[in-house]
């Protein structure tokens, strides 16, 4: 039995779809403040759960959803035929992995860490909208830096950047080479 | 076709170093130059040999491996006693190798973000429900989008049409050197000036960039148009002959 | 806790969306007997009653669906009234832009042009009333056409869509691509 609270988020949480609701949103709908929603999010992603039916609580990019647990994919692929994903070149994941950990990045950055030009795989990120122009380096020639988008949270089933893995071995690194530092919180609309 | 897969198979001179670095199990800290240079510069020449073209990127890499492997072979310097500058004298090696164990872990960050958005593809969701109906309202109000927006959307669009989309489009009949010129004439009599990286950068295959090359030559030579360039390595500029005292 | 099958059956309908799966669609997915098929929706039925959520099993003109209970319809109307779906994302007005200037146009045709997968950004452009199904296109596999609705005319203040401004590339660019084009000033209000 779900509490009636619990109900009521479901149902809202069902009608939102794939666009989901932000705790902020939620906060405003049910007129109580966001730890309070947060709460019941959480609450009732455990109780999805524990019931183990098809069906799961996420946040992702910031918004709640209910989705499909991945292991009934085999069905609704059969289902729904889905556009074939646009896969990303091997250049183009490589250029993405720089930008998600170090951002904000400016190209040369990007090709100093990779060794080769880029701006091709930066383009195509754009396009996909993974990647966007978050500002200006103060430096002589005031370079262009590179941060992820929403889509790239979505696309990666992320809640934030703080839940970008760790990449692992992090230990092993020699301490001077900064490369994985924590993501600099950007700004974001 | 099979070697531009080869080819594709490295994403750079760093991967193509890992790579080697990987196969022979060698030790990331210890890279033994000599061997990984022969071998790194018995691959360029392969991808030489079936007339691929070895991106510049690769050459810079195996002048650094070279000289790398001349400053090992160099003797070094005897060993102080006591901890002098000299002994911390860095291995030849260290940039390089920082170089490389940065690069693997942006590797194994691309792996992971492969994997995290194939996962993500196993997840379906559902499209909003309709909730206009239960609250009928005709007018949709948007903020912040103006007309111009959209046609704004709209020209960028077309603009980034990927190149290789274009050059499908382009006639067989290559663009003569004559043709050009008149196309540059022309483009200069509207704008007076432009840069020589803008007139010959346009173009969107070698074949185009070479006549465009060359038919700005032709016109200097007519001396139709006027080059200068205000201090070394900057940008040329192009003018119109007569034009030259206005730009 | 849910059986597999109905997991799988649960997961099924909540992406099936407002369309519902037939039971016959169901027995084909399962490679079951309909009447097979008909209990477990009617048990799965059963479990949505007794745990009281938000949501409920309903068949409606012979397919199964999950839809949320009449008593949260209050939250939901509130949620439509939410102003803050006013405004577009970029991927929605470019989406909306393709289909305003080359209706009618296909989805296959859209996702040539941005290189990337449209089909969400749609869906929003049709939940919002800028843009409809037109008809189908004459080719195999019949792809739905999208065109503009006459609330897009009146949301961008456009008499017809002969009223669309140029948009000055366009000229330019089809066959052949000019080489030495000058690039595009567009005028700006």
């Amino acid at each position: 039995m779900l509490t009636p609270m619990a109900a009521a988020l479901e149902a809202v949480l069902f009608a939102a779809g794939h666009e989901g609701m932000k705790t902020r949103e939620l906060a405003e709908l049910f007129q109580v403040p966001e730890e309070q929603v947060r709460s019941w999010c959480e609450q009732l992603q455990r109780v999805y759960e524990e019931r183990a039916g098809g069906l799961a609580i996420v946040e992702i990019a910031g918004a709640w959803q209910i989705v499909t647990r991945p292991e009934f994919a085999p069905y609704l692929t059969r289902m729904a035929q889905r556009p074939a994903a646009a896969t990303l070149s091997h250049a183009a994941l490589e250029v993405l992995a720089v930008i998600a950990y170090r951002q904000p990045v400016s190209r040369a950055d990007i090709e100093a860490v990779r060794g080769v030009q880029s701006d091709r795989a930066i383009q195509t990120l754009i396009q996909r909208h993974l990647v966007r122009e978050v500002g200006r380096e103060d430096t002589p020639g005031r370079p262009i830096l590179y941060g992820t988008t929403d889509t790239f949270l979505q696309v990666f089933g992320l809640r934030s950047l703080a839940d970008l893995p760790p990449v692992p071995e992090e230990a092993d690194l020699p301490r001077h080479v900064p490369l994985f530092s924590h993501p600099a919180v950007s700004p974001r609309d | 076709m099979a070697y531009e897969v080869a080819l594709d198979a490295f994403s750079g001179p760093l991967d193509l170093l890992l790579n080697l670095i990987q196969k022979h199990e060698i030790d990331i800290h210890d890279i033994p130059v000599s061997v990984v240079t022969d071998q790194y510069i018995a691959y360029l020449r392969s991808m030489e040999e079936l007339s691929l073209e070895v991106a510049s990127e690769f050459l810079v890499m195996a002048a650094t491996l070279l000289a790398i492997k001349s400053r090992m072979l160099l003797p070094r310097p005897p060993r102080p006693t006591t901890a002098d500058e000299d002994e911390l004298a860095e291995d030849p090696r260290d940039a390089l190798v920082q170089q490389l164990i940065a690069y693997q872990r942006i590797k194994q960050a691309a792996d992971m973000l492969r994997d995290r958005a194939e996962r993500q593809r196993l997840v379906y969701s559902r499209p909003p429900m309709q909730l206009s109906a239960s609250a009928p309202d005709p007018h949709v109000c948007l903020t912040g989008v103006s007309l111009w927006d959209l046609v704004d959307a709209f020209r960028k669009l077309m603009n980034r049409l990927q190149p290789q989309d274009r050059v499908a489009e382009v006639r067989v009949d290559a663009v003569t050197v004559e043709e050009m010129m008149n196309q540059l004439l022309v483009r200069l009599q509207r704008t007076r000036a432009a840069w020589f990286s803008d007139l010959v950068g346009m173009g969107r295959t070698r074949a185009e960039w070479v006549t465009a090359f060359l038919a700005l030559l032709e016109l200097v030579k007519e001396k139709r148009v006027v080059c200068r360039q205000t201090a070394p390595f900057e940008d040329i500029e192009i003018c119109l002959r007569g034009e030259a005292e206005a730009c």
